[in-house]
């Protein structure tokens, strides 16, 4: 499956790029995880987290919906 | 209640806009109380440089549905007549407004403790990303505590 | 620490005056939260008649040193960078603003507390007395709660 | 010793004047609300305090002051 994923804040400074299509062989998170960290292994350094869908899913959750978010932590207010 | 308007705004959140808004609720005289919070952008000093600025951003969808969800939660905890959030988005430069929470009720005993919630919900649950940026062309990640 | 001006204003406390208020402050890069209350005025119904206006009156010699003690009490128990209080005396209407408090601080952790604080200080302890009147020539005495 | 009395709020309102001078025999507070509830038994119905000088005064202590003031239930806010 083609997954697009939208980087934010600090995380797309280290993929230098704003948004990518990934080509995922499996669908849990955790896969696509161990996929980024090897693409991009200065996302060791950061507390990120997967959304899909406008919501955060776990580890263990598959992936379901072509548009996904990997966010840094917040920062608002 | 009233209806809840978009809760970003471009760029800063100025005073007048915060006077219009509180303007605004004196035709609602059921209203005895008025808790307000105002966050501003700090000039922090880091390593010799100063913040002039900071550039929010947000993963909009998910940042609208969350502050949805936390001003319906603030609606069922607190006895609430009105209530409304203001985040900017873009650049906000140091000393303006950035997030303006207005919490109504009829009496004073939960405005104080409603915005306090609505506030600390915000920055742990809403995927916004602020951007300090320094006088120069370098800049830092902000990360709320 | 900015310096206390007189708390007391005649007749309401207008949206302008607070944003106003709120301008003064973005010069202050420090600050990083504001924590403001208002009082509004209710058109309260009492008996088939509705309050339209409270006229304040207060004790002011005692009002003035309470209004210190309290605001040293505040400054002692909270790390504020600025604070603020103004109250009406004399006609408010219904819907109008009688109270406002502005606490600032670089966090946003005391300065909803502290709000809540002076709030609850000022309505226990200033002597301050609002005569409710109603559309005819009639009136009730205000008791907090 | 006379003392010129202020009266505050719903007080003037019982007593018809905003404020008067009293001549005391006894100087503890205790002794003038005694004296004033004679003068007027409506004094009855509300929670007041006295203050001289700007601070109350407990009902044991004397009154070392000309200028007093009776206070009815604060309401400010």
């Amino acid at each position: 499956m083609d997954v697009n994923i939208e980087y934010f804040g600090m995380l797309s400074e280290i993929t230098r790029c704003s948004e990518e299509t990934i080509s995922l062989s499996q669908n849990r998170v955790s896969d696509l995880r161990a996929l980024l960290l090897r693409k991009y292994p200065a996302l060791e350094q950061v507390d990120f987290q997967l959304a899909q869908n406008g919501e955060i899913r776990s580890e263990e959750t598959g992936i379901s919906h072509r548009n996904l978010a990997l966010l840094p932590p917040f920062s608002g207010g | 209640m009233s209806e809840h308007n978009n809760v970003f705004k471009t760029g800063a959140i100025s005073s007048e806009f915060i006077g219009s808004a509180i303007a605004k609720h004196q035709s609602k005289t059921e209203i005895g109380a008025h808790g307000i919070f105002l966050g501003q952008v700090r000039a922090d000093a880091v390593g010799g440089k100063t913040v002039t600025a900071i550039e929010y951003t947000a993963y909009e969808e998910m940042a609208t549905q969350k502050f949805h969800e936390i001003r319906e939660s603030a609606l069922t905890k607190f006895n609430l007549t009105c209530l409304h959030t203001y985040h900017s988005l873009g650049l906000v430069k140091a000393g303006a407004v950035c997030l303006f929470v207005l919490a109504s009720a009829t009496s004073r005993k939960e405005v104080c403790r409603a915005v306090a919630y609505i506030v600390d919900e915000i920055k742990a649950g809403v995927p916004i990303f602020g951007k300090e940026l320094f006088g120069d062309a370098s800049h830092r990640w902000k990360v709320n505590r």
